[in-house]
């Protein structure tokens, strides 16, 4: 990290999803400076877990084929991965940020040959397959992971399979003497682009995705669709591997509710609509969508997508925020217990699987941010004078869509741009 | 103007909203409530509901002040505190319910032979006269309360448990005489007499 | 440990020859295993167990549970107040909880009290005796006085409503509490795993007004617990105790089943794996007899 | 740089192809066929060792095209850019030692395969040359900004902050637009609970305070032409002076404006004062100015007020708007505070469908709305009729399941936004499917006037996505519009509440700062961005056909007085639709051409009939099928050996004369991998893939005419994540060439 030169008319970037990847090149092909920090071995984010973005239901991969090109062609742009910040000081125009970097154990000299991961036995949780799939402990993330280098898991480092790996490997690229290293830089603005977690649906007790296999999260449900994912790309439910044909979808898992999260996710119900349509492309006309909702948002011009969805006769909409969820013990089948509002119908409805639409939770906690910031009640970042040269992107700002996260990275690249022209300005 | 149009001119006017507001527990929370059903789906009795909670606070909004204040409804509600802490807006809907129910009995206008509501009076007779609950006494004047008649059928329904109650010393004829109370039951009657004078005062019985 | 002292209220169920005074029997023995010491709140009254609300207004009700929070402030000041019924616990905690939100409230509770030359500023902790055993002792502690351990015995714990729900036991699930289960374990016997009436109602203060939808709900609760292999049920609530334990004829006459599910307090099990007799285990009180518990408690 | 070539061709011996392959006999290859003045093995050439070696001979041995045989284009990027010569890539590893098995019989046809490609990196760089960047490289800082309301002062004030001077066109006479029309704003921070300042005053002043920002009011763009970094605008005024002004880019932000109501009569519009519109309210609001608001009829204090939600939208029925606007629950909430805040005792009703208050402002907002006394009832509105006591709304309460006649002082009706978005150029000769009927009617509705009068060969205005928006297409990239330097902001892109119009027109600003930095160095933008090559043309074998004019996605090519193509390069976003559609192969790329890849294939060693080794091409889209067969060498997926994979820049780049150079010199059979098209289409040049397709569908003839049968060519939408489906495709030409037989054409 010694090669990375930072003036004060450098933007800071934090967070490699596709809020910090779009506002990193955006402000680099303006021909700023930019420095790129992700905290996880590849960037992409949470896109990169998706299999369709709605209402196009085209593919995340795609958006980030074209990215990744446009970072490696651009030489303003200098991306750390495994890195996090661990302190901010100054003001704008003129920040000292610490960068804190995790040792990959891997260098650059990896080609990506893979001959490492043959050779490690011990297996970890895949983070990226939200810990529905194993992963050796040296590891590629996923395909598409840029930078296209392995990773080695912290905890075989010390074990025969660190050894393993470092004899297996041909051209030199495993250091198994790698440590956290630490840096100092100075930066002219900052674009805050941690984006969001998944709300731990273990915390939404009546529906007990803790104790029931076939009550599943939409993430999870997502990763279920990737070929190369848990699953092979076969919607079934993980008590006995069967095909879930009679869906429920449940809205507001944890949003809109003081018990869990205050605010309004915003994308969950997109997502529903979109992951009803992943039925059709499997099962055909063998299928059945129960969609569980308070209010369905499918705001703007995308509402259309929302009456496409409500033509197709299999898929039911109930007005109903689902209030327990119990399992048949013989079956499996979650069964949902609620009442429909729209004139008060009680119903007992077993389903083959649930999954719950699960809010987007601030991915850095209200408290734990490391610099003083206006942070409204919901933990997103509130735009603020007071914030000076620190600028929100995407779902650090707000629950946002991919379409408005990519506009709202894309207005902060200018925001950030003005704080180190007004720099350049005054030091010529 | 003819009852159509004055009930017309009535609906979805905020006028039992607000007196609902105004003299029943809690009542300030009906607004909040987005309709999502989760109180009506969490509830033990459900089934048993006319209308369940969540209906019943669109119903006050729409200004159904008989319809909700006459409905058995309310006293089906078990104190489980299932809907409380579920609602997503964290409504007190359990007393809520039970400050309607209490309200539409102030009022005079509770369903009559209701058997919570007249448990329920009985329970709070039994309770206030002693200051503690006399659980034979409690037991025999519910059996009764629907007459002499239906009176014995049920005791002779409940001997059995009776007996066993009994035979465990889980229930005393002594209570009969006497019995469980508290030394001061005078002050505790004043207590409760004043309580209900500053609430009176401060829930004047709109009348209709 | 040093003994430890507590403003204890009883509530009416658990009087001499009331419905629950089984339970005061085998809690007075649990506390003298672990050196417990309750003091009575002298004329403590009724709290309405949330369904006298008919003839009771809000203020009256809060005045009846903050009569006896008054009494505890001035006759065993700073000690918490520890109920063994759920309801009265429910009744008193909730009472604290408006009377400090509400200052009106607060101001009108102390004009009524007045009357009787009573002031209540409801600071004291108002603990359920589950929360007091797991909090201020935990379950090793309360593993360490078993001498006989209840090896063999299949036990639903049946936490229902009132001891779990709106406050509950800090750091339990309203949908899955575990304490039960630890402290069943805890005390030699096998919990029952995901017994799924564990939280359901039993139709509580409706029993007596509304008895074929309240037993219609208890079948549920006995019935899960024999599904997984029950040999009893264990509660922390006299209400449920009782409407669990005494309906079983009825229920068998009704839905011609044949149940015969002894339903014991914690403390029926924690008193008899403490090496109390029968009789100081409160177990001639059942109306069901817990035979292997007798069995226990007479080796 | 040296002007007579020098190749050096460097095979990498790393990842296995040492082992796998006879890399010695690749190396006398590249310097025997591919005339390689250079050729140098490593055994790990990506490495900084490698790399400096390759560096070395660019600087002392005068290399100045450097054919690399090691992994995809895609891996190793970085290591491999070298400044000042142009690079080829022979796919050594994805394309060939990770896609066959490592066993003794596929041996020699993996290595026939590595050797093609090598021949293949070879003949293309020979081709190649390094692209100096568009001499049409204009500089100029300032931006255009057609509109005045918010949206066009956001853009504003935001780009003159960040030093781009900007020239406000606004047709009205005054700065703010519609939200001048507004009492109060949706509040845009916390606690989000009461209705903020439009801040429209202060906005004004920062505009007029700003040093570098002119505004032209009473005024409209009669003509734009040009090209990012030399744009001309003729800006004229009412009163009918015209002034000519250059500028680098434009954003435009003509806003929407209010569905007219009068298409409402069933909802009361138009029949009694006291139904009125969202705005209509706004009016009331700001005449009361915060004092009791009184009834448009006789002045009468309101008591109570019913918001019809989703008023003539979300509603497919003839002249309805079949979108939702996005604001409008949120606007009603605020309109409805209103009355709660000045009379907690107005009634306030608003009756919806599915209340929309999104983000966690939104939600909050809606709490706040409710803690205010605002009844919401879930219903649907059939009737608002007038009477002597005010309106009467007629409804179905869907919770109570009843209907009710609800009499109300005032009705407030939620009505839609439509785009002030120009002339719908498609519109004249749209084809379009019955499902885009609906969009059509609205379209139709909003061809009023042109709002920028481009004067380019395609059409006025930027073109329409749907609905009359003219939103980008693509989920990732919000902005990418199909006129390259002209970005939209604002409800005139899609329907949008004042804050996040504020964010899209900031995002709309630094779009066209980029654009204009662009075009100062000649680059491409999106998606090649930086790309330095651009179409040249030659004028002498032109025959007027205008195919390129006419197909290009981005209405980049116009006509000359000669009636000849005209190349704005700075709008060309180079994916070279022009050049697959020249009949005549006049058009090309320094780096990219008919040659450039007619060599490739040509250069394939093409075995005899008789070997039973037939040969199959594919053309693949560098963007989405190319990474699905890397990404499927990198599982292990297997393909034929007789495959030769050539990227191409976009489907629409093919150009026939490469098919049937390929049948004619013996392929067996050809697969074309495009993107996807049609409604939802994902390709990055919007029209490319499509337009390859229907080439592709005459190429039948050709086929005929050489007798040869039809599977032999196959065109294929293919996605990114076809990891599996795309090999497969390839397996499927060679069994279908097996069951037809190997082509007669191999000489």
């Amino acid at each position: 990290m010694s090669d990375v030169i930072a003036t004060n008319q450098t933007i800071l970037v934090v967070g490699g999803g596709i809020s910090g990847v779009t506002a990193a090149i955006e402000a680099a092909e303006c021909g700023k400076q930019v420095i790129l920090v992700e905290k996880n071995p590849s960037l992409g984010g949470r896109v990169s877990q998706l299999y369709k973005y709605f209402p196009k239901l085209c593919f995340p991969s795609c958006g980030m084929e074209i990215n990744l090109r446009r970072a490696k062609a651009n030489r303003n742009l200098n991306i750390l991965t495994m890195t996090e910040v661990s302190a901010v000081s100054g003001e704008s125009g003129n920040y000292s940020v610490t960068l804190k970097t995790r040792p990959r154990y891997v260098n650059e000299n990896c080609t990506a040959c893979g001959e490492c991961e043959k050779v490690v036995e011990a297996e970890f949780d895949s983070e990226y397959d939200y810990g529905m799939k194993k992963r050796k402990g040296a590891y590629l993330p996923f395909n598409m992971s840029y930078p296209q280098r392995y990773v080695l898991d912290p905890n075989i480092i010390g074990t025969p399979d660190a050894d393993k790996a470092k004899e297996a490997c041909k051209y030199d690229a495993i250091d198994l003497d790698m440590q956290e290293s630490e840096t100092t830089l100075t930066v002219g603005a900052i674009i805050w682009a941690t984006g969001w977690q998944p709300y731990d649906a273990d915390k939404i007790q009546p529906y007990g995705h803790d104790r029931f296999d076939n009550v599943v999260s939409s993430v999870e449900f997502e990763r279920m669709l990737d070929p190369f994912g848990p699953t092979g790309g076969k919607i079934v439910r993980p008590s006995d591997g069967k095909e879930a044909k009679d869906v429920a979808f449940i809205q507001c898992a944890g949003s809109r509710d003081r018990n869990h999260l205050k605010h309004c996710s915003r994308i969950c119900c997109m997502a529903t609509l979109k992951q009803t349509t992943y039925l059709r492309e499997k099962f055909e006309d063998d299928f059945k969508a129960s969609v569980y909702y308070i209010d369905i948002r499918a705001i703007d011009r995308i509402d259309d997508f929302y009456q496409k969805v409500q033509a197709d006769e299999n898929v039911t909409f109930v007005k109903s925020k689902v209030a327990s969820i119990t399992e048949d013990k013989d079956t499996g089948n979650p069964i949902l217990h609620g009442v429909d509002t729209e004139g008060y119908h009680r119903y007992s409805n077993p389903h083959d699987l649930v999954v719950l639409a699960v809010g987007m939770e601030p991915s850095v906690a209200k408290d734990s941010f490391p610099v003083d910031i206006t942070i409204n009640d919901n933990g997103f970042i509130e735009a603020d004078e007071a914030n000076g040269g620190i600028f929100a992107a995407g779902c650090s700002s707000d629950a946002l869509d991919v379409n408005r996260a990519v506009q709202s990275a894309t207005a902060s690249a200018l925001r950030a741009i003005q704080v180190v022209n007004r720099v350049a300005g005054t030091e010529g | 103007m003819t009852d159509a149009n004055q009930q017309m001119v009535e609906q979805y006017r905020n006028n039992f909203l607000r007196e609902v507001e105004d003299n029943v527990e809690e009542g300030e929370w009906v607004k909040m409530c987005m309709q999502c059903g989760v109180c009506s789906g969490s509830c033990p009795l459900g089934p048993h509901w006319d209308h369940p909670p969540q209906e019943l606070f669109m119903m006050i909004r729409a200004g159904k002040r008989d319809e909700v204040l006459q409905s058995s409804s309310m006293w089906m509600c078990t104190s489980c505190y299932n809907c409380i802490v579920r609602c997503p807006r964290e409504l007190p809907i359990t007393h809520i319910m039970h400050g309607l129910a209490h309200y539409a009995k102030r009022l005079g206008i509770a369903p009559k032979n209701q058997p919570t509501h007249k448990f329920s009076q009985l329970f709070w007779n039994n309770l206030t006269k002693t200051g503690r609950v006399n659980e034979l006494r409690l037991g025999l004047s519910l059996y009764f309360m629907n007459g002499i008649g239906e009176g014995i059928k049920t005791s002779l329904k409940m001997q059995k448990i009776g007996l066993g109650m009994l035979m465990t010393k889980r229930l005393t004829p002594m209570e009969l005489i006497g019995g469980h109370k508290c030394k001061d039951a005078k002050g505790l009657q004043s207590i409760l007499k004043k309580a209900e004078e500053l609430e009176a005062a401060r829930i004047p019985v709109a009348g209709k | 440990m040093a003994k430890k002292s507590y403003s204890f209220y009883p509530g009416c169920s658990s009087q001499k020859a009331a419905s629950a005074s089984n339970y005061m029997t085998s809690v007075d023995s649990m506390c003298k295993t672990l050196d417990i010491e309750l003091n009575e709140i002298p004329d403590w009254n009724c709290c309405s167990a949330s369904i006298g609300y008919a003839g009771g207004g809000e203020l009256p009700r809060l005045a009846l549970s903050a009569r006896n929070m008054a009494i505890s402030e001035k006759e065993n000041p700073n000690q918490d107040i520890v109920a063994t019924c759920a309801a009265c616990w429910l009744a008193t905690k909730e009472t604290q909880e408006r009377l400090h939100d509400d200052d009106k409230l607060m101001a009108e509770t102390n004009e009524a009290l007045a009357t009787a030359g009573l002031k209540v500023e409801g600071n004291q902790k108002i603990r359920h005796m589950v929360e007091v055993l797991i909090e201020d002792f935990g379950y090793e502690e309360m593993g360490k006085h078993v001498t006989k351990p209840l090896d063999g015995l299949k036990i639903a714990g049946y936490v229902g409503c009132q001891t779990n729900r709106p406050f509950g036991i800090d750091g339990e699930s309203y949908e899955n509490p575990k304490y039960l289960d630890k402290l069943v374990e805890t005390m030699g016997a096998e919990p029952i795993e995901n017994y799924d009436k564990k939280v359901s109602c039993c139709g509580g203060a409706l029993a007596f007004s509304e008895p074929e939808k309240s037993q219609a709900l208890i079948k549920d609760i006995i019935e899960s617990a024999y599904d997984g292999g029950a040999d009893m049920i264990v509660t922390p609530c006299p209400v449920c105790q009782m409407n669990v334990e005494v309906y079983q004829d009825h229920i068998n006459q009704k839905y011609k089943t044949n149940f015969k599910m002894p339903v014991v307090y914690y403390s029926t099990l924690m008193s008899v794996a403490y090496g109390g007799n029968g009789k100081e285990a409160g177990l001639d009180g059942q109306i069901i007899k817990a035979k292997q518990l007798e069995d226990i408690a007479s080796k | 740089m040296a002007d007579e070539i020098k190749v050096g061709a460097y095979i990498c011996k790393g990842c296995g192809l040492g082992e796998r392959l006879d890399c010695g006999q690749l190396a006398t290859i590249a310097e025997r066929e591919g005339k390689a003045n250079l050729v140098r093995e490593h055994e790990f050439l990506c490495n900084a060792e490698g790399v400096a070696m390759i560096q070395n001979d660019i600087d002392n041995e005068g290399v100045n095209k450097v054919m690399i045989a090691a992994c995809s284009r895609r891996s190793k990027t970085e290591a491999f850019s070298f400044d000042n010569v142009a690079i080829s890539r022979a796919n050594l590893r994805e394309g060939v030692i990770w896609v066959r098995p490592d066993d003794d019989e596929s041996s020699e046809t993996t290595q026939e395969m590595a050797a093609d490609y090598v021949r293949m990196g070879c003949s293309e760089i020979k081709y190649m040359t390094l692209p100096p960047g568009s001499e049409e490289t204009a500089s100029n800082n300032n931006l255009l900004v057609a509109g005045g309301g918010i949206v066009g002062m956001t853009a504003a004030i935001e780009a003159a902050a960040a030093g781009y001077p900007v020239t406000i066109v606004e047709k009205s006479g005054v700065l703010g637009g519609s939200a001048r029309d507004e009492y109060k704003r949706i509040p845009e921070s916390m606690p989000y609970t009461d209705p903020e300042d439009t801040g429209v005053a202060e906005m004004v002043a920062k505009v007029e305070g700003a040093g570098n920002i002119t505004v032209h009011l009473n005024s409209t763009i009669t003509k734009t032409s040009g090209a990012p970094g030399r744009f001309s605008a003729d800006i004229s005024t009412e009163s009918g002076s015209t002034t000519t002004e250059n500028f680098g880019a434009i954003i435009m932000a003509s806003g929407a404006r209010n569905y007219d109501a009068n298409q409402l009569p069933e909802l009361g519009y138009g029949k009694t004062p006291d139904v009125v519109d969202q705005a209509g309210l706004e009016k009331l609001a700001m005449e009361a100015n915060g004092g009791p608001i009184k009834r448009p009829s006789d002045g009468k204090e309101i008591e109570n007020v019913v918001f019809v939600q989703c008023a003539g939208q979300r509603s497919t029925k003839e002249g309805h708007l079949p979108y939702c606007s996005g604001h409008c629950c949120l606007t009603s909430i605020k309109q409805a505070m209103y009355f709660k805040d000045q009379n907690p005792n107005v009634d306030t009703n608003i009756i919806y469908s599915d209340l929309r208050t999104p983000g966690a402002g939104g939600e909050d907002f809606y709490r706040s709305g409710q803690q205010k006394g605002i009844t919401f009832t879930k219903g649907e509105v059939s009737e608002v009729t007038a009477g002597t006591g005010g309106p009467t709304v007629k409804f179905q309460d869907l919770i109570l399941d009843q209907e009710v006649n609800e009499n109300a002082d005032l009705v407030v009706l939620a009505t839609g936004q439509i785009p002030n978005s120009g002339v719908d150029i498609d519109a004249v000769e749209s084809t379009d499917n019955e499902a885009e009927e609906g969009a059509e009617v609205v379209a139709n509705e909003v061809t009023v006037e042109s709002i920028l009068n481009l004067d380019y060969r395609q059409g006025k205005d930027l073109p329409h996505l749907k609905y009359g928006f003219n939103d980008s297409h693509f989920i990732c990239f919000p902005y990418e519009t199909r006129r390259t330097g002209i970005y939209s902001a604002g409800p005139v892109r899609r329907p949008m509440d004042m804050a996040q119009a504020k964010e899209d027109a900031t995002g709309a600003a630094l779009k066209a700062i980029q654009a204009l930095e662009n075009a100062k160095l000649g680059r491409a933008a999106h998606p090649r961005s930086g790309d330095l090559s651009f179409p040249l043309f030659r004028k002498e074998g032109c025959t007027q056909c205008k195919r390129c004019t006419v197909e290009c996605p981005f209405g980049a090519i116009d006509e000359d007085e000669e009636r000849y193509p005209l190349f704005n390069e700075a709008r060309c976003r180079r994916c070279g639709t022009c050049m697959g559609a020249c009949p005549v192969r006049v058009i090309s790329f320094d780096n990219y051409s008919v040659d450039t890849v007619g060599q490739q294939l040509k250069n394939v060693d093409m075995p005899d009939e008789f070997d039973e080794k037939p040969r199959i091409l594919v053309l693949a889209c560098e963007n989405d099928a190319y990474p699905a067969l890397d990404m499927a060498a990198q599982n292990g997926n297997h393909y034929s050996p007789f495959a030769r994979v050539i990227p191409v820049r976009c489907l629409g780049s093919v150009n026939t004369i490469w098919v049937t150079d390929a049948l004619n010199s013996g392929y067996d059979g050809i697969i074309l991998m495009g993107c996807q098209k049609g409604e939802n289409y994902q390709c990055h040049f919007v029209k490319g893939s499509e337009i390859a397709h229907i080439r592709m569908s005459k190429i039948d003839d050709t086929l005929e005419s050489l007798s040869l049968e039809k599977e032999r060519v196959e065109t294929y939408e293919v996605a990114i994540t076809d990891i599996e489906r795309a090999p497969k495709l390839i397996n499927d030409m060679a069994e279908a060439v097996e069951k037809v037989g190997m082509s007669p054409f191999k000489f």
